[in-house]
């Protein structure tokens, strides 16, 4: 059973929601509800079924599809993986609990499921092209997500978002089937597999143009300055559940591919452009962080803060030692959790109010007690305080991201004092001072349904901000290695010394 | 002993988490009594403590590690917690005062709707604070040290109807931000150069480091005292902060959380020990603090803030002595003006309350018949801060003269004697703004009344030590300088005269003040004086931070937004497809219909091709 | 006084001429049960079609590899079958579709249907030769099949369509005369191989009469295959033909003509000529680029489906320009998925054909808004082939597109392969307006729309197998890519 | 002397008369006209280059071609009563429904 339990893990959503069809659509809800549940349950026994202290893949599965070319069906997780895994399941399960769509319901459950089934695909495909296919999928259902039940400017958004992102990740395909070819040249047969694929030792031009093929790809679904122009629309428009999964899980995806395939791939790649992606992640931080000051919108507080919290996670990762891969993984898992909430908060107060101007409130925390305490809770969360899920891993990643470069760190730090900044400012006009709008008078505070949803998030933000440990241990063995691996693969010598060698710092301390 | 030392962490977390879930609900007297009940447990079992530790300083020191926190390649921090010598110190100031302040505030707030949630922030302030001190190491300070400027936040924050308090939690908020991104980067420094994060093996590994990095570590780390403790210049916060509930000025804003600067500092001495140049700018720095903030509180017409600035004044001289090394100095002014300063807040909690919040002492007057045990109080409050013998403040506040005028700084020295005499007089002018002259309040048709009873007793026991907590000095020395290096006097014949002259302008004042204020005030032609402007206005730094630094980022921000990432970058994308869709649209005229023409494309491609391709014939002829 | 000429008849080999044998007979047969009883039903007629059809493929293999037979001009190597196959296939699928519930003015006729099979006889004759006559001779024989096929859809815009198409297809008929003439003039032969030989030998020498024919034959065969400039017939020509004809057009003819241009330029490119790859270098990209860019403001879906077909034929284009096996493999991998994918777009708008069209369009896409409200499965099914064609995996046009880039890659035209990358991103664009409307918009409120309305079973069945193809191809890439590889390497290609 | 290149620059000139008819004429008839000269043009340089190389594939060439040319004609000019019929013109510029 738990051999195959990652293509249960897979396609379990994916059967669940087709069958789902035959639900009628009065009582589809709890239906969704449970498959979603038993998706997330599945998620914890894989997680219990993980050997703790294996650093490398763990559940492989192959099969072939198209020997002739190389093309397999092979899944595997790590370290790095499992907890995104986990998140997504969890994010999904959660964000569908708290569902207050009304209309096309049974579309709208049946569309989640199938994304998430592309969601977790990517997280555990081992096979490039099974990750790029998976990658593209998950385009179609949240295109529909927006599309359907999006905003007045919903099929702009949705074209915007579908268009960019797809141009990016062809790009990207470009660059994958280079990446085919030089196994081909180096073995001698056809290969996607990720773990063959990390045998290879490019030369060092070569791994120039093809981190910047996998860059294009990656950089616009995370999406990095200057690329990220579509994700305020696509958020904008989006229902609540569609905004949700995409800051919680689709953002992911993009640094995700960062550090599975960029960085050990092209470890002297990384190197040469360690420093130019930071000034973009710097940029992402502050500009973003400004812009976001700037907004009249809640919603669009939350979209741009999350392009500013993708900077901090991008930072981690090219920091390229395990502290800084470590935290920006985890600030991957915290930031998920983080956004996904905070735009289940926003969610709550459009629903009671169709408005999402912060003009519009004021004084909630008169009316809206309960919630404006979660929602406090999930700004200190965002904007890092110790002990919430939101320090660990801004932590980590400034720190290890120190190593490499004192002045950069420096500005990127700005970080923790931009993001109070427009953090607190947006608080203080949605919920401090007097009530004005005599619409918020009376407004009713969160109720059952939302509280299942915010609750649990809430115990996270402070369970593992207090006691991170058990996430991060797995993920820093697979890290480790990972590293191991980029300083052995390293060509030049820029890299090798970039790259700290894990072994000897481990015996240096 | 550890039991004893989880019990005075975790009290006051409990305390406030009971709190936190009557957060909603009206006011509950219950919670007030829990969590004062709580802090008390803290409180006795800091002191069982602290006379464990005392026993045998060396040997009793209580190191515990909890569990582990975060740990990736070679980084890990525990949670981890000593008791020693300063911790155990800080402990006792820090739950003995919070443990007051909770008693009186649950008569001060006792009308206030969010009586609950008041006392569900104070107690995770105090939880916070436990941590700062407690930690061992500096990731467990960053916690304490953000977790306390979160808790002042919600508590200067805590009217938020008010827009004045919100503005001004999130300005505090802010602005310790930014200061704490020095001791981030700080603390960076120090882990990759001495690959730990821990007090004592950073601090044994510190030797090693070449002198400019030291420096620089130094300076980071005190950047981020500068933020907690209201330094230059980044003091501006503390004086708004008073916008705060009077017991969480009293607590946060003079007894403990400015003061963790200090303690930083004090804490990390064997740094500081290594970069006497850094200590000097440090001392430097606070005695202009000192002065600075004195002369603001000298004209200042709002009771809260004239004690705010006292305080800045005060901290300042605590930097003084940190900074010359005279660390066991320090931590003594900071336990001793803890008390009295707090004192003298719940003094002017107990004057609002009798005045329905009016803060303006012109307004005032005369109070001493109608209160004369918070008059008491305060007087008392304010000799021990004018540093009259034999109150607190006198040993601690000589004391540092001393160390200022030991180390040959005499410039330092005389900026804080200075001081001095400006610090006796305003305390005094606002006692006799208040308490004496005529009474004015009867104008504006106020009717005062003395505070609870039990307030007052709430306050008792911090005049008692402000007034004796002076002659446990040498018991003190001997205690602390187990840990902290002993710092040498060879001033013992001046020592006399110093104490003599410093007195002596305390006196003088005291004296002035008393004087000018004692019937009417200043007469209105000084007020028309430059510097008197220059004073009232706080030397313009409010008006210049906001012109210089909030609007133009606010303005910046909108640029941003509305130009740059509308109208360049999102544009810029929008440009190319609709580049594209437009020459679909003017060129589809290309398929006429017209057969003709579409003969003639063909024909024109062919030929088209063939010209082409012959002139290239021709060129490769030429060109063989 | 002639020798006798005698000649041993299994010298001639004609079972290699089978195929088309059985096709041309079956157009007679049909015509003679025409002849024999007026006014049979079509359903009869089509049956037949299938039947001979079905033959001809059975025909197909039994014939075995590489040999040259009737007087050698017959060349049954690996492209020869590769080429029948998928033109035979195709028209299977698309004679299918003449199974309308509305009934329409050509199936009438038992000519149609003998056309039909004549045509097809004509480009299997095309494929199945390298010998420039036989090949203009299959080129005219299913051209003017085709011209007359869509004359006798009764409408002013199907006559329009066939005048148009005619009158360009005799112009290029020059150019291929033309052309293969001067060929001739250079080798002494009119037999691709031996043309090759020769022209090697003599090092491509005279230059300029080589780019001269090499032109002459773009110009001909660019007709034939809709490379721009010489592209201008198809829209037109697919908006005057029903669905189900402009679906065929849009894969079997093109194919004919895509193996003959292999054969052609699999020399021509050996020569050390860099013009002739220049050219053919800007003729895929301004064909995969403009086409897309006019496929965007298109406000029919058909029209924009003949504008994709064409940035299509582009793509694959590619392939006879890198040359190397790995492209010509890619290239009848991309046909065949691009057969069933567009077969089921086509076959969609054909079960949507409404008799009274209103305007000048039959499928505009307000036609199809709010489909999912109406018709969800149908819905689901154009959005899974439209998806297919902008290459969005795991749908199968993915593998095609993987595998076409791939191949560019591989032999380092990295340039090319961006564009190419960068235009499937373009197409993106209109496939998904298609989709949009039909999930994102409210239904017409006044004009009532059946989209299954000409669908009978058979429509159905067909659209039902494209589908399967389309979704699953994941797991029919691998076969296919290994049959065709072979084929392809056998013929040296 | 007659060479072949004469006959080659007669049937290419040929050919670029009839290209220039494809191209100017209006009227479908004389379209036709012009195909089939540049047909013929073609057949006149076949026959002369098989007679150059003394080959007779060029010629069936030819043949073919003359064949094809003239069902060509044949379907031509069906379409064309079609189209009389229709539009009573045949005039190029009257099949201009579809376009864009």
């Amino acid at each position: 059973m738990s051999e195959h339990i990652l293509s249960i893990l897979v396609f379990f959503p994916l059967v669940a929601g087709l069958l789902g069809i035959l639900v009628d659509k009065d009582s589809i809800r709890p239906y969704a509800i449970t498959v979603a549940g038993i998706e997330f349950i599945l998620s914890i026994w894989l997680w219990s079924e993980f050997d703790m202290n294996f650093a490398g893949m763990q559940f492989i599965e192959s099969v072939p599809l198209i020997e002739q070319f190389g093309i397999s069906y092979t899944l595997g997780v790590d370290g790095i993986s499992l907890f995104l895994i986990i998140m997504t399941t969890l994010v999904t399960f959660i964000s569908l609990g708290s569902l207050t769509v009304t209309n096309r319901v049974k579309e709208l459950m049946i569309t989640v499921l199938v994304l998430e089934l592309t969601m977790v695909g990517v997280f555990v495909a081992l096979d490039a092209i099974l990750f790029y296919l998976f990658w593209e999928l998950s385009l179609v259902p949240m295109l529909y997500i927006i599309g359907v039940w999006g905003g007045p400017k919903r099929l702009y958004a949705g074209i915007k978002f579908f268009l960019y992102t797809f141009t990016g990740s062809l790009i990207m395909l470009v660059g994958m089937l280079y990446m085919a070819y030089l196994y081909y040249q180096a073995t001698g047969t056809w290969s996607f597999s990720l773990l063959e694929w990390y045998r290879l030792q490019l030369p060092y031009d070569l791994q120039l143009w093809l981190f910047g093929a996998f860059f294009l790809g990656f950089a616009i679904k995370v999406p990095m300055f200057p690329f990220h122009t579509w994700l305020p629309y696509a958020h904008g428009q989006a229902p609540t559940i569609g905004s949700v999964i995409l800051a919680a899980v689709l953002l992911k995806m993009g640094t995700y591919g960062f550090v599975r395939f960029s960085l050990p791939l092209f470890p002297d790649a990384s190197v040469t452009f360690m420093v130019p992606i930071a000034v973009l992640a710097i940029i992402m931080i502050i500009y973003t962080a400004m812009v976001a000051y700037a907004q009249e919108d809640i919603k669009q507080v939350v979209a741009y803060s999350s392009v500013s919290h993708m900077g901090v996670i991008i930072l981690g990762t090219f920091a390229l030692n395990v502290e800084g891969i470590t935290g920006s993984i985890f600030l991957m898992i915290s930031h998920g959790i983080v956004s996904g909430a905070l735009f289940m908060l926003v969610g709550v107060i459009y629903d009671r109010r169709h408005t999402k101007l912060m003009s519009e409130f004021g004084g909630l925390a008169h009316v809206m007690p309960r919630f404006a305490t979660i929602f406090g809770i999930m700004m200190m969360a965002s904007v890092g305080l110790p002990l919430t899920i939101g320090f660990v891993g801004e932590f980590l990643s400034l720190l290890g991201f120190y190593e490499q470069s004192h002045m950069l760190t420096l500005l990127a730090g700005t970080a923790i004092i931009v993001g109070a900044i427009y953090m607190l400012s947006a608080y203080k006009k949605a919920f401090f001072g007097e009530v004005t709008n005599e619409k918020n008078r009376n407004l009713p505070d969160v109720n059952r349904v939302e509280l299942f949803a915010l609750v649990p998030l809430t115990a996270l933000v402070v369970i593992l901000g207090v006691y991170p440990k058990p996430i991060l241990e797995p993920v820093d063995r697979s890290v480790t290695a990972m590293v191991k691996l980029m300083h052995a693969k390293a060509v030049t010598d820029e890299g090798k010394d970039r790259i700290a060698d894990v072994l000897v710092t481990k015996e240096a301390k | 002993m550890e039991k004893y030392l989880y019990i005075a962490l975790f009290a006051p977390l409990l305390g406030s988490l009971t709190a936190a879930l009557f957060g909603a609900r009206p006011k509950t007297l219950f919670t007030g009594l829990w969590t004062s009940g709580l802090l008390a447990v803290s409180w006795i079992s800091s002191i069982l403590l602290f006379l464990h530790v005392y026993a045998d300083p060396s040997a009793n020191v209580v190191h515990v590690k909890m569990i582990d926190w975060i740990s990736a390649g070679n980084l890990s921090i525990p949670f981890g917690f000593v008791v020693d010598q300063v911790s155990v110190t800080m402990m006792i100031v820090v739950t003995t005062v919070s443990t007051m302040v909770h008693v009186y505030a649950i008569g001060y707030m006792s009308h206030d709707k969010g009586f609950n949630r008041f006392f569900s922030w104070l107690s995770a302030f105090v939880f916070s604070m436990m941590i700062l001190v407690m930690s061992d190491n500096f990731a467990g300070l960053f916690i304490g040290w953000e977790g306390v400027g979160l808790c002042s936040w919600g508590l200067i924050g805590f009217w938020y109807h008010k827009q004045s308090a919100t503005w001004a939690a999130n300005e505090a908020f802010i602005m310790n931000r930014i200061a704490d991104l020095g001791m981030l980067i700080g603390i960076f420094l120090i882990y990759w150069n001495t690959g730990t994060l821990q007090y004592n093996e950073a601090f044994t590994a510190m030797p090693n480091l070449e002198h400019t990095l030291l420096i620089t570590i130094g300076s980071f780390l005190f950047v981020g005292a500068m933020g907690k403790s209201a330094q230059f210049p980044l003091h501006t916060w503390l004086a708004d902060a008073m916008e705060g509930p009077t017991p969480v000025s009293a607590l946060i804003h003079a007894a403990t959380m400015v003061t963790a600067g200090v303690y930083l500092v004090i804490r990390a001495n064997p740094l500081y020990d290594l970069i006497p140049e850094v200590g000097y700018v440090i001392a430097s720095l606070g005695a202009f603090v000192a002065m600075f903030a004195a002369t603001m509180a000298l004209v200042n017409r709002d009771i809260k803030r004239i004690i705010a600035y006292s305080t800045l004044s005060q901290l300042g001289y605590m930097f003084v002595a940190a900074g010359l090394g005279a660390y066991w100095v320090a931590l003594f002014h900071l336990m001793t003006h803890a008390f009295f300063k707090a004192l003298l807040f719940l003094g002017a909690g107990n004057v609002m309350h009798a005045m329905d919040d009016e803060l303006d002492p012109f307004k005032m007057g005369g109070l001493y018949k109608v209160m004369k045990p918070t008059a008491i109080l305060m007087i008392l409050a304010s000799v021990a801060l004018a540093g009259i013998y034999p109150f607190a403040g006198f040993f601690s506040k000589d004391k540092i003269l001393e160390v200022a005028f030991n180390g040959d700084h005499y410039i330092l020295w005389g900026v804080l004697w200075v001081t001095a005499g400006l610090t006796a007089f305003y305390s005094f002018r606002l006692i006799m703004l208040t308490f004496f002259g005529d009474e004015r309040y009867k104008k504006l048709g106020f009717h005062p009344h003395e505070a609870y009873p039990y307030m007052l007793w709430a306050m008792a026991p911090l005049a008692v030590l402000a007034a004796v907590a002076g002659f446990f000095e040498h018991s003190f020395v001997h205690f602390v300088t187990t840990l902290l290096p002993s710092y040498e006097f060879h001033t013992h014949h001046v020592e006399m005269i110093l104490i003599a002259v410093t007195s002596t302008i305390a006196i003088l004042g005291i004296a002035t003040a008393v004087i000018i204020y004692k019937n009417g005030m200043l007469h209105p032609k000084w007020m028309e004086r430059p510097c008197y402007k220059l004073f009232t206005n706080q030397y313009y730094i409010p008006q210049f931070y906001d012109a210089v630094f909030s609007r133009p980022y606010k303005e910046l921000s909108v640029i941003f937004w509305k130009q740059i990432d509308m109208k360049i970058v999102d544009a810029t994308v929008d440009l190319i497809a609709n580049t594209l869709f437009n020459i679909g649209k003017d060129t589809r005229g290309v398929q006429s219909g017209n057969l003709s023409i579409m003969l003639r494309w063909m024909a024109l491609g062919v030929t088209m091709l063939l010209i082409f391709g012959l002139i290239f014939v021709a060129a490769a002829t030429l060109l063989g | 006084m002639l020798a006798p000429v005698n000649v041993s008849l299994d010298s001639l080999h004609i079972e290699t001429l089978i195929p088309m044998l059985i096709a041309i007979g079956g157009a007679l047969v049909i015509l003679v049960a025409d002849l024999a009883k007026k006014n049979l039903d079509k359903s009869l007629y089509i049956m037949m079609t299938v039947i001979f059809l079905l033959l001809d493929l059975g025909a197909l293999f039994q014939t075995d590899l590489n040999q040259h037979g009737f007087f050698d001009v017959m060349l049954v190597d690996g492209l020869a079958v590769l080429g029948q196959l998928i033109v035979i296939l195709g028209s299977l699928l698309f004679v299918m579709l003449s199974f309308s519930k509305k009934s329409f003015h050509e199936y009438l006729y038992a000519e149609y249907f003998a056309f039909y099979l004549f045509m097809v006889a004509g480009f299997q004759f095309m494929v199945a030769s390298d010998n420039l006559i036989l090949i203009f001779v299959g080129l005219e024989t299913s051209s003017l099949a085709l011209y007359t096929m869509i004359a006798m859809h009764n409408r002013a815009t199907a006559l329009e369509a066939a005048v148009k198409y005619f009158t360009m297809g005799a112009l290029s008929a020059g150019m291929f005369a033309f052309g293969s003439m001067i060929l001739y003039a250079l080798s002494g032969s009119v037999e691709i191989s031996k043309i090759a030989e020769v022209m090697t030998a003599s090092g491509f020498e005279p230059m300029a009469l080589v780019i001269v024919a090499t032109i002459f034959m773009i110009g001909a065969f660019g007709f034939k295959m809709a490379l721009v400039p010489f592209h201008t017939w198809v829209p037109d020509i697919y908006e005057g033909s029903t669905a189900a004809l402009a679906g065929f057009m849009s894969i079997v003819p093109k194919v004919a003509a895509l193996v003959v241009t292999m054969r052609l330029f699999e020399f021509l490119l050996q020569s050390e000529i860099v013009w002739v790859e220049i050219m053919i270098y800007a003729l895929v990209v301004l064909t995969m680029t403009l086409a897309n860019i006019w496929a965007l403001v298109q406000d029919d879906v058909k029209r924009m489906l003949a504008y994709s077909s064409i940035s299509h034929t582009g793509f694959v284009m590619a392939a006879v320009l890198i040359g190397t096996t790995h492209a010509n493999s890619a290239l009848f991998i991309y046909w065949f998925l691009f057969l069933f994918t567009n077969l089921g777009a086509f076959a969609m708008l054909w079960s949507s054909r409404s008799k009274r069209n209103e305007g000048r369009y039959d499928h505009t896409f307000e036609k199809f808004s709010g489909l999912i409200k109406t018709m969800p499965l149908a819905a689901f099914l154009i959005a899974i082939f439209m998806l297919s064609l902008a290459g969005v995996p795991p749908f199968s046009m993915f593998f095609g597109k993987m595998y076409m880039i791939s191949s560019a890659v591989t032999s380092g035209y990295m340039t090319l392969a961006i564009i190419m990358a960068l235009n499937s991103a373009i197409a993106a664009y209109y496939y998904l307006k298609i989709i949009f409307y039909m999930f994102f918009k409210e239904p017409l409120a006044n004009v009532e729309v059946d989209p299954m309305g000409n669908a009978t079973l058979s429509v159905k069945s067909v659209i039902g197998m494209a589908a399967f193809f389309t979704i699953f191809g994941i797991f029919f890439v691998n076969p296919i890519m290994e049959m065709v590889t072979y084929f392809v390497y056998t013929s040296g290609y | 002397m007659i060479t072949l290149n004469h006959y080659l620059v007669l049937s290419g000139l040929l050919f670029s008369i009839g290209l220039v008819g494809v191209i100017k004429r209006k009227n479908l008839l004389m379209l036709f006209f012009a195909t089939e000269i540049m047909l013929n043009a073609v057949n006149v340089g076949f026959a002369a280059i098989s007679n150059h190389y003394g080959d007779l594939s060029g010629q069936m060439f030819a043949f073919f071609i003359i064949a094809i040319a003239a069902s060509e004609v044949a379907v031509g000019l069906g379409l064309l009563i079609l189209m009389y019929k229709r539009k009573s013109s045949v005039d190029l510029d009257t099949l201009t429904t579809m376009k864009g």
